[in-house]
This record gives structure tokens, sequence and C-alpha cells, in this order.
């Protein structure tokens, strides 16, 4: 195409077909397919060998390029979402840019998925290599970009993790903005009377990292604040925080007086409404900051009408100003942790336990301001109804987890929870009788089956079953638990005076509010999903962002503060960098073929083209870029010049899969992180299906350009699929969005020319679901099947050309 | 959801609010209403009763909503109205009036 | 005795009407002047703006007279001797507040130094022209005091005399001189601070709860405590009663106030009253002037005689309350009267209201030349045809 | 109790003259309630009230001198500032506090205000803003809103009112802030820091005025306007007094200006021991040569 950039030199391409033991040779005739590679255009070796991968593999390809002074290389093994990097590594070593090296899938896509079919498979790999020798050749040299990484860094929610990940940050010598929605920081570490498995105090132990963060020279803590805009990329984000007014200074010495004297009250959202505070007030005694806050909602000064001003007169250090205006600060900052923490599951909807009905019904977090000393009954165990404390307490297991009522997942932390808390029951009061009821006991961690044994010898009575229903006694406001013991198989009736529901944890409610800021995505569960969940847990997909604590799922304190390190050092790590490299699949605008129409930008999810009308050009900002390529498929001009996906490379590959048989083929365009690696999982499946199905890689579905589909079409390829990530669950944030657009349209367009709708399908596919990817092929071969000579005629004819 | 806060609080007897005495003097009181309307605690409301000047006087609804903000006192025209604390017995409890 | 030397600069000196005036005032122990520059008052403005931070007093240059005259309420309301000087249009615009000073009782002394009018007119010429203004000029019923000099020294005397006056009866007093007196320099005797009589407002007696300020003792004048006593009183400009409450309707207060107000000046008037009488005794023609006229007429009833005219001078020194009972004396006594005014006719009015059957000659003179002697012998034969 | 021991109990009874009680404005006036807020400024401060002085012009505000239990003068049209001008200037040991309103202060009294601003004697000015003249029944006046109607603007007012911050800003006062009656604790707040500020502080408080102003334009009961004043006042402190014009829409209130500049009488005093150092043979000058 004229339009794409001529490669200077003469392509001298080395292609290495991979046995990978009998991986692939055990189904694909490998010395065939490498004898097959040696007769392709430019092609100067074709070696097959045991494992590319070794290190003696690595050598070969090494040596030959300085041997035959190679300009390409073309490795025919697994999926490069595995050893890419490796192969990369060995020409950069052997002197070769690694962008001049392609790999053909042979394993996850071809042998593991034919096993029962050895001439197809082999006859695919010779296809997949003809279509890797294709593109390479026109691969391109390229230099990665650098991008300044701030060395400032966000850290929001101010949690046990937020704290934890702010120190580290801070005292590894960073700058660090703090962010917490509540009057202070703290989370619902503070509220927690003692913590397992160890019995210390909670507070105690977190009280003195809460002050180091109020007096830390590195850290501004930003507490009764929010996130309102994030812009801008990793290394550069620009975010805009609301600093909601606290109409308290901070001057304030947090001496009381104005409580003392405010003559209006609250429950104490602190002690979970358990305890009284005032409008003036403080969450609670180690508070941080100290300095106290304004109720607006519940104080009588409303409109700028200012009825009392008790508090303003108590105020000796004159620290009360009504007049406080919220602020909107803008940050820039060049990482940010998510650790936005959880909020606790409310069972009042369980109708069968009575919670809200029953007085003498507790959660277990409510329990925790019970029982703590500093909580409204000054740590004695006393039931709300009368005072006093109970003869017997029951826990009620996963209330709220693991059941279709509430979530499916289990918290992590309730049965460690509530087996400390009968500890602390039996500590103090040891005659209280004590019921736990349960699913199962997960005392996973460590020291934790210990202490469930230490439990069970204090007498702790656990029984094996979820209590069907709560009935309260009227008259005594004592409550029988009804229910099957599922081991002895027999029904249980037991008469208790207190019941502590074992709340589990749920996503904050506002989640998606964060989610929509940093393009995250989330499980099914509603936590937010990491990068990796094995080899990057704390890294965000988006780059620059990191999670930390039960943001990112239910986790005990240990585990929060873990994560919270780490995800510190991963973004100290960028920080001490200072930059970083972003791959070179980016688009190059082509300004000769440009009409400034701006569609482009339109279908940007990272907003990273910039249209100036004024100038009649086109800018893509690199670092904000990260190569979807969705505006390379929606240029009509061929204006953008996608590196590493260029319009030609993957025509050639069309060109190259559709050279014999087309009609046989399904063409497919699979999205690098859904589908294509849906494809590779049911490789590593081994789950069979059809061998005439040929996958085009491409970052994003996104990439795939309307005229790729026509193209195969007017090849005469059977069918197309185009797959790529769920709804919602783009790694673009809604790049396929864009896919569903454009395939609708061809879809009219076929229509038209009276194609077989059928010929093409979109798939939505997730890197589980290899059998969803496996069984659409299997489905689209029986469309094959039925193909007739005049349908193909008319669909060549009809694309021909467009 | 941040959990809903249903219950009555357990300190709920032992936090004291101030317990207010209300007086209005009639024969000031020109019928305003400033005192009834900007009452934050909605204590007051205005009566039949007429005094000498032919204005409606304010009443109390309920004493013991009143927290002695002195707002009333404030914003009277007339030094008409005006707020004391309730003495109240040694320990007695809620300031009973002696 | 540093500041004594300093505020009384006793000895003989020689001097302006108008700052003789300032020097009698700073004598009689005015410690706060408030004015507005104005041709031929100025000097006395210039004077003390020079002369109050040496003794602690108090200058202000107010941005008008009206500003002027409530400034030196204030100031005798807060316990200084107060005073302001002015010409004719100033002195026009201070007359609401002069019925002000007179209603709420306020000591202070006010100098004219009269120049030609009716408005602006001559600014730099002498006259006698508001010689009425300064008994009628503020509305409703009300007396004040108002002293006139003949020569430069008597600036400094009358000055004195007038804050005396002013004291004693809780009052505005008028200094009513006339350009020529205003600007002359003539010797003047300051006389040892000793030999200076002073008068002070009388002071309540009583604790505060029992002072009513506007309740008088024997000669119809209340004591006055001022500002920042302790007594906590209110003064109005409206009718009050002796506590000071307004009284808006009452025509039993309004009564009482209004003729107390007048009482206390003319059932004084005896007190007050200071004249000069020249070769009256068998006199057949009166002359009867004031101010730089009085020199005048003094000279030519000299020569008069000389001629075996039977001439003799009544010189007014007080002017206001007018010596009714005096003149109407004289009138009897004497076949004709000479009234010489530098105006068209203003004191001529009082002498015949008071001269019942005696002919009353006026002998005006208006703009820049006072009367010549020969000019007022040749009226009496005019008067004696 | 009875109502004469029972106002003896009244928080505020002892800065009142209770024997003029009750006072002659009309019911839901703002004036009382300016009245009452220098009374608890006064409560807060422990002032020693022998040492107050309050000074009124004429108008319906012009009878509060009357009311306050302290040294006071109830003065003719206009003229209060200049008679607290010599008050102040005759005994320095004296606060001295007008209290009076738009007309009498900004129409025949304009004069004197911005002179004494700009002289910047040590007097508080605190003027009750009702937008027009109540006491003779309603007429216009300096501050009446365009359009507004009055007995002389039977056709509605077409002259512009003054914006009253503005003009004690740009004429010198050192401290300017402006409420309505309805925010009596930030008024309070405000005469508090005037009694104790050095110079000329001045305060608009603008108060309903039902039975006249408010009436003929159909502002409805006090209640109504007071309810009006929360609508629409925003409190913005250190705004520039130049764009806090009052319009139907908009009071902006706040402390417009708080600054510090010597008083007149601190000057006049510091010039008298010069001259006097000088005379006792000092060196200081205080005359140029």
């Amino acid at each position: 195409m004229a339009t794409e950039k001529k490669v200077e030199e003469e392509p001298r391409i080395g292609v290495y077909v991979c046995h990978c033991g009998l991986n692939i040779a055990g189904t694909v005739n490998c010395d065939e397919v490498a004898r097959f590679a040696a007769a392709l255009p430019h092609v100067i070796v074709a070696k097959d060998n045991r494992y590319a991968c070794s290190d003696q593999g690595q050598e070969l390809i090494k040596s030959d390029i300085k041997e035959h002074n190679l300009n390409r290389v073309v490795v025919a093994s697994c999926s490069p979402r595995l050893h890419e990097p490796t192969f990369r590594k060995a020409c950069e070593e052997a002197g070769l840019n690694k962008y001049l090296f392609e790999m053909a899938n042979v394993r996850e896509h071809c042998s593991w998925v034919h096993l029962h079919d050895k001439e197809a498979a082999t006859e695919k790999a010779k296809d997949l290599v003809r279509a890797a020798v294709a593109k390479v050749a026109l691969l391109e040299p390229a230099i990665e970009t650098e991008v300044p990484i701030l060395r400032e860094a966000l850290v929001i929610g101010g949690g046990v993790a937020g704290i934890q990940a702010a120190l580290d940050l801070a005292d590894t010598g960073y700058k660090v903005y703090l962010v917490e929605r509540e009057p202070s920081i703290g989370g619902r570490m503070a509220q927690i009377d003692k913590t397992f498995p160890t019995m210390d105090c909670s507070i105690c132990i977190l009280a003195p990292k809460m002050s180091d963060v109020g007096h830390h020279p590195n850290i501004e803590l930003l507490p009764n604040s929010e996130v309102q805009e994030v812009k801008g990329y990793i290394g550069n984000f620009k975010v805009k925080v609301l600093k909601k007014p606290r109409y308290v200074t901070d001057d304030c010495s947090a001496c009381n007086d104005c409580s003392e004297v405010c003559p209006v009250t609250a429950p104490n959202e602190f002690d979970i409404g358990l305890a009284t505070r005032k409008a003036i007030y403080t969450p609670f005694a180690q508070a941080v900051p100290s300095t106290y806050i304004i109720d607006r909602e519940i104080c009588l000064n409303k409109e700028g009408v200012m009825a009392c001003d008790k508090c303003i007169k108590a105020c000796e250090r004159l620290a009360i100003d009504f007049d406080m205006k919220p602020e909107t600060l803008e940050l820039e900052v060049g990482t940010i942790i998510v650790a936005t923490g959880a909020d606790v599951y409310d069972p009042s909807s369980l109708l069968n336990y009575g919670y809200t009905h029953y007085p003498n019904v507790l959660t277990s977090l409510e329990f925790e301001r019970l029982i703590n000393a500093g909580g409204p009954s000054g740590g004695n165990l006393i039931r709300p109804s009368d005072m006093k404390i109970p003869e017997s307490v029951a826990f009620i297991q996963c209330v709220g987890s693991r059941s279709k009522k509430g979530n499916f997942y289990c918290s992590n932390v309730c049965c460690m929870n509530t087996i400390k808390d009968s500890l602390l029951i039996k500590e103090h009061w040891p005659d209280v009788k004590i019921y736990v009821f349960y699913v199962d006991i997960r005392a996973v961690g460590k020291g934790f089956e210990d202490l469930y044994r230490r439990a069970k010898e204090e007498g702790v009575i656990f029984i094996r079953g979820l209590p069907a229903e709560v009935i309260e006694d009227r008259k005594t406001n004592n409550l029988w638990i009804i229910g099957e013991n599922t081991l002895q198989k027999e029904l249980y009736k037991v008469k208790t005076d207190m019941v502590i529901l074992s709340i589990g944890i749920e996503p904050c409610h506002d989640s998606n509010v964060i989610q929509r800021f940093f393009t995250l995505s989330r499980t099914p569960d509603g936590f937010f999903m990491e990068a990796h969940p094995k080899l990057r847990p704390v890294d965000a997909p988006t780059g620059g962002v990191f999670l930390a604590g039960c943001a990112e799922s239910p986790k005990d304190i240990k585990d929060s503060v873990t994560q919270a390190s780490a995800a510190a050092a991963r973004a100290g790590i960028l920080m001490a960098q200072g930059k970083v490299t972003v791959e070179a699949i980016t688009p190059e605008p082509i300004p000769e073929n440009c009409t400034v129409c701006g569609l482009c930008a339109r279908v940007c999810p990272y907003n990273a083209i910039v249209v100036d009308k004024e100038r009649k050009l086109v800018e893509v900002i690199e670092a904000a870029c990260v190569g979807c390529g969705t505006c390379g498929a929606e240029c009509q001009f061929d204006a953008l010049h996608m590196r590493h996906f260029t319009n030609a490379q993957i025509l050639a590959q069309i060109d190259a899969l559709t050279e014999e048989d087309a009609d046989k083929k399904i063409i497919a365009f699979c999205c690098n992180w859904c589908a294509y690696a849906g494809a590779d999982f049911a490789g590593v499946s081994r789950m069979q299906y059809p061998p005439n199905v040929r996958i085009i890689r491409t970052m994003c579905s996104g990439r795939v350009s309307p005229k790729f589909v026509e193209h195969a079409f007017a090849r005469g390829a059977g069918a197309v699929l185009v797959a790529g990530c769920h709804p919602g669950d783009c790694h673009y944030i809604d790049a396929n969005f864009q896919t569903q657009k454009r395939v609708e349209r061809l879809w009219k367009k076929m229509e038209r020319l009276g194609v077989d709708k059928e010929r093409l399908q979109l798939l939505w596919a997730s890197a589980a679901e290899g059998e969803r990817f496996a069984s659409k092929v299997r489905g689209m071969d029986a469309t094959l099947n039925k193909l007739t000579p005049e349908e193909l005629e008319n669909s060549k004819k009809g694309f021909v050309g467009s | 959801m941040p959990q809903k806060l249903w219950r009555k609080p357990l300190d709920t007897e032992k936090i004291k609010l101030p317990m207010a005495e209300i007086h209005i003097i009639k024969d000031f009181c020109k019928g305003c209403g400033f005192c009834i309307e900007f009452c934050p605690k909605d204590v007051l409301e205005k009566s039949d009763e007429i005094n000498k000047r032919g204005a409606y006087l304010p009443k109390v609804v309920d004493e013991s909503k009143c927290v002695l903000c002195g707002f009333c006192t404030a914003i009277c025209p007339e030094f008409a109205i005006f707020t004391i604390e309730k003495k109240c017995k040694e320990g007695c409890e809620n300031g009973e009036k002696e | 005795m540093e500041k004594k030397n300093r505020a009384v600069l006793t000895g003989t000196h020689f001097m302006s009407g108008d700052l003789a005036c300032a020097e009698g005032a700073i004598a009689a122990g005015c410690r706060f002047f408030g004015g507005y520059p104005i041709t031929p008052a100025t000097e006395i403005a210039e004077r003390m703006a020079r002369r109050m931070p040496e003794i602690g007093g108090v200058y202000i240059q107010m941005e008008d007279e009206i500003g002027s005259i409530a400034a030196i309420i204030g100031a005798s309301y807060a316990g200084k001797k107060a005073m302001t000087a002015t010409s004719g249009p100033g002195f026009s615009l201070m007359q609401e507040n002069i019925g002000l000073a007179v209603m709420t009782e306020a000591p202070l002394v006010i100098v004219d130094i009269m120049r030609g009018g009716p408005s602006t007119g001559q600014p730099t010429m002498p006259g006698q022209q508001d010689m009425m203004q300064a008994k009628w000029g503020s509305h409703g019923d009300y007396e004040i005091i108002a002293l006139a000099p003949s020569s430069v020294q008597e600036m400094f005397d009358l000055t004195i005399e007038c804050f005396n006056l002013a004291e004693t009866y809780r009052v505005p007093v008028m200094l009513l001189a006339d350009e020529i007196i205003g600007h002359m320099w003539e010797r003047v005797k300051i006389p040892p601070p000793e030999e200076i009589v002073l008068v002070s407002r009388k002071k309540p007696k009583v604790p505060p709860n029992e002072y009513h300020p506007f309740k008088p003792d024997g000669n119809l004048v209340p004591p006055m405590a001022c500002f920042g006593e302790g007594y906590r009183f209110h003064a109005t400009g409206l009718t009050h009663d002796e506590k000071g409450a307004p009284k808006t309707v009452s025509i039993e207060e309004q009564t009482k106030l209004v003729k107390r107000l007048c009482d206390k000046i003319r059932k004084n008037a005896g007190k007050i009253i200071k004249v000069e009488e020249v070769m009256l005794e068998d006199a057949e023609v009166a002359v009867i002037a004031y101010g730089i006229t009085s020199r005048a007429a003094l000279s030519a009833v000299r020569k008069a005689r000389k001629e075996g005219i039977k001439a003799g001078l009544l010189r007014l020194i007080t002017i206001w309350p007018f010596p009714e009972e005096l003149v109407a004396g004289i009138a009897k006594k004497v076949n004709v009267i000479i009234v010489p005014e530098m105006n068209y006719g203003q004191l001529v009015r009082e002498v015949e209201r008071v001269a019942k059957t005696t002919p009353v000659f006026l002998l005006s003179k208006l703009g820049e030349e006072p009367h010549r002697p020969s000019e007022i012998i040749e009226a009496m034969r005019r008067a004696l045809k | 109790m009875t109502e004469s021991n029972l106002m003896l109990e009244h928080p505020l009874a002892k800065y009142l003259r209770q024997e003029r009680m009750p006072h002659i404005w009309c019911e839901g006036c703002g004036n009382g309630v300016l009245l009452c807020s220098f009374f608890e400024a006064l409560d807060e401060l422990k002032l020693d009230l022998d040492k107050l002085v309050v000074v009124s012009g004429i108008g319906c505000i012009g009878r509060a001198a009357g009311y306050v239990n302290v040294d006071s003068f109830h003065t003719t049209h206009g003229r209060a500032i200049a008679f607290a001008t010599g008050v102040k200037l005759a005994n320095p040991d004296l606060k001295v506090v007008v209290i009076s309103g738009d007309g009498d202060l900004f129409a025949i009294g304009g004069n004197h205000f911005i002179h004494a601003a700009r002289r910047n004697v040590d007097i508080k000015v605190i003027c009750a803003n009702n937008f027009n003249y109540g006491m003779t029944g309603g007429q216009y006046g300096p501050t009446t809103p365009l359009d507004s109607w009055t007995t002389t603007t039977p056709y509605g007012n077409i002259e512009h009112p003054f914006n009253l911050v503005h003009l004690a800003a740009a004429s010198g006062a050192v401290y300017v802030a402006r409420w309505t009656t309805l925010q009596v604790r930030r008024l309070r707040n405000s005469i508090e820091k005037a009694l104790q500020k050095e110079g000329l502080s001045f305060i608009e408080v603008i108060s309903p005025c039902p039975e006249i102003y408010d009436r003929y334009n159909k502002l409805g009961t006090a209640i109504d306007v007071m309810k009006r004043f929360k609508l629409v006042s925003e409190v913005r402190h250190g705004y520039d007094p130049a764009k806090a014009e009052i319009t139907k829409d908009q009071i902006i209130v706040g402390e417009f200006i708080d600054i510090e500049k010597p008083s007149y009488g601190r000057l006049f005093r510091e010039m008298t021991a010069k001259v006097q150092k000088k005379l006792k043979g000092g060196k200081a000058k205080c005359e140029r040569k």
C-alpha cells in the first residue's frame, strides 16, 4: 500500500519451529512445517528444534541472526502471551530490534486443540507460519518512548491499608497525598477491639501509625475529602479533590469544650449508633486529625443563619468558622494507590434473623464497639434490651456471605473474627455460654488453627448448620435459634440472650465511582480486578494505579498491610525510575492522508488524540495512548499508522491465511486480552474444536477495521469471527463498543449484498471462557459446510475493492 | 451501604442537655412572630392570647425541646423573650425542676 | 509652671483682634476648637491650630460650620471648654445646631467676626449685620448671650467673659466682633493667670442614680455631668423632661422647658449685662453704639461737648440679653437718641422698642468705611433741630 | 413573676433604659434586633459602660440613643458623626458609637461620614438601612433601590442608590461589614470587633421596615422579609465592597474590610507630644523650616 512505510532493506527472515517436546511435535509435523517455511519469500533459514525457549534454542537463533545476518525472526511455538518477551530479548541480544520479531501460536491454537487430526493441524501450522512470515516481513523497528513519572503519589482511602501505603511511600521519600472521605483516618481497624490471632488491641497498634501519618513531613493528609475527577495517565495524573469544610480550623486543640456545650446530639457513626455524639464532635478519641468537625446536617445553624453559637463562645482558640467553604484541590501525581476499603453487609434484609427488630441481635461490628473498653458500654458485654450481661451468646456465621441471600463469595475474616470474639468473652466472662453456628470454619492462616483450637478448649460450642430462624421472646427479649445441625442431621432449638451476626464484607457501595475514574474492571463479586491474579496482584490494569486492602478483595489486617506495602513498593519502583517506557504500538498520524475529520479522536477511549483543526493536524499523546488501535480502525483515510499492527501487516496476514482453501476457513480476529487469551485457555485445557479457524491477534477487537473483514471475504474466506472482551470488561474501557457498531454496520452491508450474515460472527469471550470460544468455532464450522459456490462468489464480488 | 443507625444509643440516659425555662414579657411583645418562625427547635407557636397592645403572643409548645440557644432573645426586637437554664436539685436526672 | 506660661501669655503684646480672641479663649481654659476657614475669622483658627497642641488642647478643622458646631457641642458634653469661630455665612450654617446647644444647654462660645452680607457679600469688609441673627437665627423661642468688643484688648477680655457666662448659664455665648476689630492690631495686656477670673460649670452633687440632667437648681441652670463620669444620662434635641426623656407631645413639658431655657437668661439679665456710660448724666442727646462704631461715637460725643452740645454715650458691651431697662431709663432723660450701626438698622429696633416716645435716629453705614465722628456730630445737630 | 421584675431577669436588662420600654418601633422593625445585637456585643466584651457614649441622629433608629443605659446624645438630623467626633477627640478614654439610619448618615449627614472616615476618627458607626425614611412616612432616600415605590417616588424611584459598604471603604474606614437583622450572631461579632478596633468602623445592618417600605413595595410581613434575607444573603468575607451592590436577588454580607490605620486622635496626640517636647527644648521636628 502506497501509504505504508517501505522497509529499507530486503527482509532476511529466519523461521524456527518449536517442538516443545511433544506438546507440538506430538501433533504437528514440525520438520515439514520448517521445510514449508523455508520456501516462503524472504526466508533465509528455517529450522525446527526441541525447545526454542531453552538456552540452546535461543543461542541458535542468536547465532543465526549473526551468521546469516537475519533482520527478521519468526518463532512458531506457544502463545506470544507466554514467550514473546523471551524471544524479543534474544533478538535484542543479537542486535536485532525486538519489534522485528513475530510468533506463530502453533501450540495453544493448534497442536493442543487438534490432537486427533495431525494432518489438519500441520496444515494449520503452515498457514499460521505463512501468516507470521507475511507479517514479519512488514514489521518495522521501533524505539519505545519514555514517559516521565512525577515523584508524588496519591493514596485514596485512609484505612490501615491506605495508612501503610502512605507511610511506606513517605518514608521512601516521596510526597504523598492521603485522601480520606471520613473526618478521621483509621477506617474499620479503628473500630475493631482486638485483632486475631494475636489478640492485641487494634487501636493501640493503629494509633501510632495514624499519628505518624498526621505528622509525617512527606504526607499531606486530606480528611473529609473526596476525589472528584481524575485525568491524565501513568506518571502524570491530574486529580481534583473536593475538600469538604470542617467548620473548625487547625487551631482546634481538641479540648472538647465545644462538644460539651453543643445542644444537639446524634448517634455516633463510629460506634454504629450505640453511643451518642454532638453536632460538633470528633469521631473517636484517637482520631487523626484530632480537629473537631461540625455536622451541619443536624447543627442548628442552617442557611447561613446562626441560631446557636454556644460552640463559638466556648472555643477559646477561636477555631470555629461557620463560613468555611468547600475547596477543590488540584493535585498532580505520578502514581495512585486505591485503598478505598469495603462496606459491611447489612443484615436487616434477612428477616429470619430479626436484625433491627430484636434489640439483642447485633452485628459483629456492633459487638466490636460493645466489647471495646473505649466503647459505649465501657467494654462491658451488655445486651441492649436491659443492659445486663448475657448468660449466653450465639454467633451466626456467613451472614451475607457464601449464600444467594447476600454474596456468594467467602468474606474471609468472619470465622476468625468470631473465634476471636468468643475468646474475648470467655476471657472476661468465663461463664457465658457461647454458640457458634457455622457452615465451615476457615482458619487458614498463621496461628489461626491454634486460635480455633483454643476456642474449642475454652468450651465454645460450634454447631455446623446455619439457623433457619431467630425468634424473640417478647417478654424477656431472649432469642430462640432454630435450625438443623448438618453433622448430627438433627434439628436444634437453642435459647440465647444475645445473637451476634457475623456479617460479611462487601465492595464499597460507590466503588463504581472509583472504577470510572481509573477505568478499572471489577470481578463479578464487585471488587477491583488486578492486572494479573498471580503475577501482578497489586497492579491495577491501568498503568500507574495500584490496589490495596479490601477494595481488591475481603482480607484481614495483616493481608491488607502486606498488600499495601506491596502496592507502595510497586508505585515506588515507577517513581524511582522516574520514567516509564510505553510499548511502541501507538499510532503515527500520516498528515498527507489526514482530513482532520476528528473521528479517531472521537472513538479514542483515552482522549489520547488531539485534533487541531486550526493547524490542520492530529497529534497522538504517546503517554496517554495504550495502543488499542480503535482509532486506526475508525480512520477511513489510512491516516493513522498503527505501529506493529499496521493495516498492511494485518492485510498481509489475511492474504497469507486465505491463500489456499479460503472458503474452508474461518478468519478470526481476537483481542489480546480476552478472546485470544480465551483461545489460549482452550488450548491449555485441551478443548478440541475444528482446525479450520485461523486467529489473527490484535490488541483490541476495536482494532478490527471493517476493511479487514471485507478483505477476508473478498479473498473468499468462508467465515469471519470478530472476538473481544465482554462489554463493560473491555481492557480499553469501551473500545469494543466500536467493534460492535462496526460489525453491525457490516451485517447491514451483507444484507444489502445478499450475503449470509451468519458468515460474520461477533463473540464476547473472557480469558477464562475457552469453551465459549471453542463452541463458537464449532458452531461456525456448521455454517461453513452449508456454503454454496454462489454464495461465495457473491461475497467475493460484493467486497472486492471495497 | 453504610450501616443504618437504628438503635437508641446506649448512653442516651447519660447525655444531659440543659433544661430551659422560657419567659415571655407579654406587655412588650408586638407579635412579630420572629421567635416562633426562627426557633431552630420549633419550641414556640402563635397563641390566641392577645396582650394589651393587641398583639398575638407566642406560646411555648414544648419547653423540654428548648436547648437554650438564645436565638429567640437575640432575634426579638422587643426584648420580650428570654430563656434561663432550669436549676435542678443535687444529682437530679435530666434537670427536673425543683 | 511651664504649662501656665504656655497657656496664658502674661505680658504686653501687639496683636490683632483675632489673635487676642484666640489667646483670650486659651486663657479662659478653652481646650477644644472646631472650625472651618472663613474670612475674616480665619486667623483665629490658624492661631488655635498652632496653639492647641502646645497646651494639650484639641484643634480640628471640620468639613463645614455645621460640623464645627456639632463637634464643639460634643466636646462640651465631653467636658471641655469649646469654641468655634466664623463669619456671616458660616454663622448662618450654624443656626440649627445653636438651637441644639440651647436645647441641650451645652456651654460653648461662638465667635462671629462680622463681614458685609447678605450671602457672600463683602468677605473682607466690616459689618454689624449679624446682630439679629445672633438672637433669632435658630427656630423656636430661646435666649442666648452675645457680647460686642470694641478693642483688641476687649477681644481678649470679653472672650474670657464669654466662656465664663457660657459655663455659668449652660448656654451658647457669642462674641460679635466686626471685621475691623478682628483685623485691627493694638496693644494687649495679658494679666498673670492668677488675676484672671475663671468660671466652670456646676457639677452635680447627687449620686448618678439620683441625677436628673435637666433638673435646675436655684438659678434655673441644671448642674452638668459630663460623658464618662458615670452618670449615664441621655440628652436630646427633642423636648424632654428633667430626666432627659423625650416628651414630644406633652404641653406641660414643652411650656416648662421653653420657659426655663429663656428665663435662666432673662431673670439673670441684671447679672449678665455690661455697658459703658459716658457723660450721660446731663445729656440731651444720647448716642447708643457698640463695637467699632462706639469708638467713633466716643470722640464725637467729646467733640460735641466742646461745641456745647450736651451729648452722652451708651456703649453696649452686652448685646443680648438687650439692656432694656438701662436704655429705657436714658430715653426718659434725653430728648433724642442716635444709634450709629454698620448695618441698615438692626439694634436700633430694640432701642426704639424701649425708648417709647423719645425720638430715635438711625445712622446707618454700609460697606468698607466705619462712621466718622463728624458724621455723628452732624447727626446730633440734625436731631436737635 | 410580674412583668416589671420579669424584665429585670432579662439577660440584657442592664443595658436598657427599662422605664422607656416598650420602644416606639413598629412590629417586626429591625431596629430592636440591631439594638439587641449591640447589647449582646457589650455583654460579650464586658465593656465599662461608664466609658461608652452612644450618639444617634434623626429617624426611627435615632431613638436608639434614648434606650441605651449609657451616656447618650440624640443630635440634630445628620450631625451624629460630627458630634461624636467632638466627643471622642475631647475625651479619648470614651468609646463612641454612632447608631443611625441610612438617610441620616448618608443623605443629610453624608459629608460628615466621608470626612470622619477619611480622618479615621476613632468612632464606630452602625447604620440601620431600611431603604427609606420611615419616620416621616416612607420617602425615598440615598439607599432606596431603583424602581421602588415610596411616597415621594409615586412613579418608582429613578435615583441610583448608594452601595454603603463601598462608600465606607472608599472613604477610608478601617473596618467595613454588612449583615442583615437575621444574622444577629455575626452582627454581634462584627460589633465586638469594631468596638475593639482603632479607627472608624462601619457596619451596615439591612433591616426590615414592615409597616412602611416593605408594605409599600409588597415585600410581605416582617417574617417574609427576614426569610428573604435568609434566601438572598450570601456570606463572603473579604469580598470587594465595590462588587457588593444590593440587588433584588442577592445581598452579599460579611466583613469586607479589616485593616490597620492610625486614627486622627492618635496622630493628633503624637503631634502634640512632639510639639511639647520641642517647646521643652527637645529635638523633635514638628514644623517645616
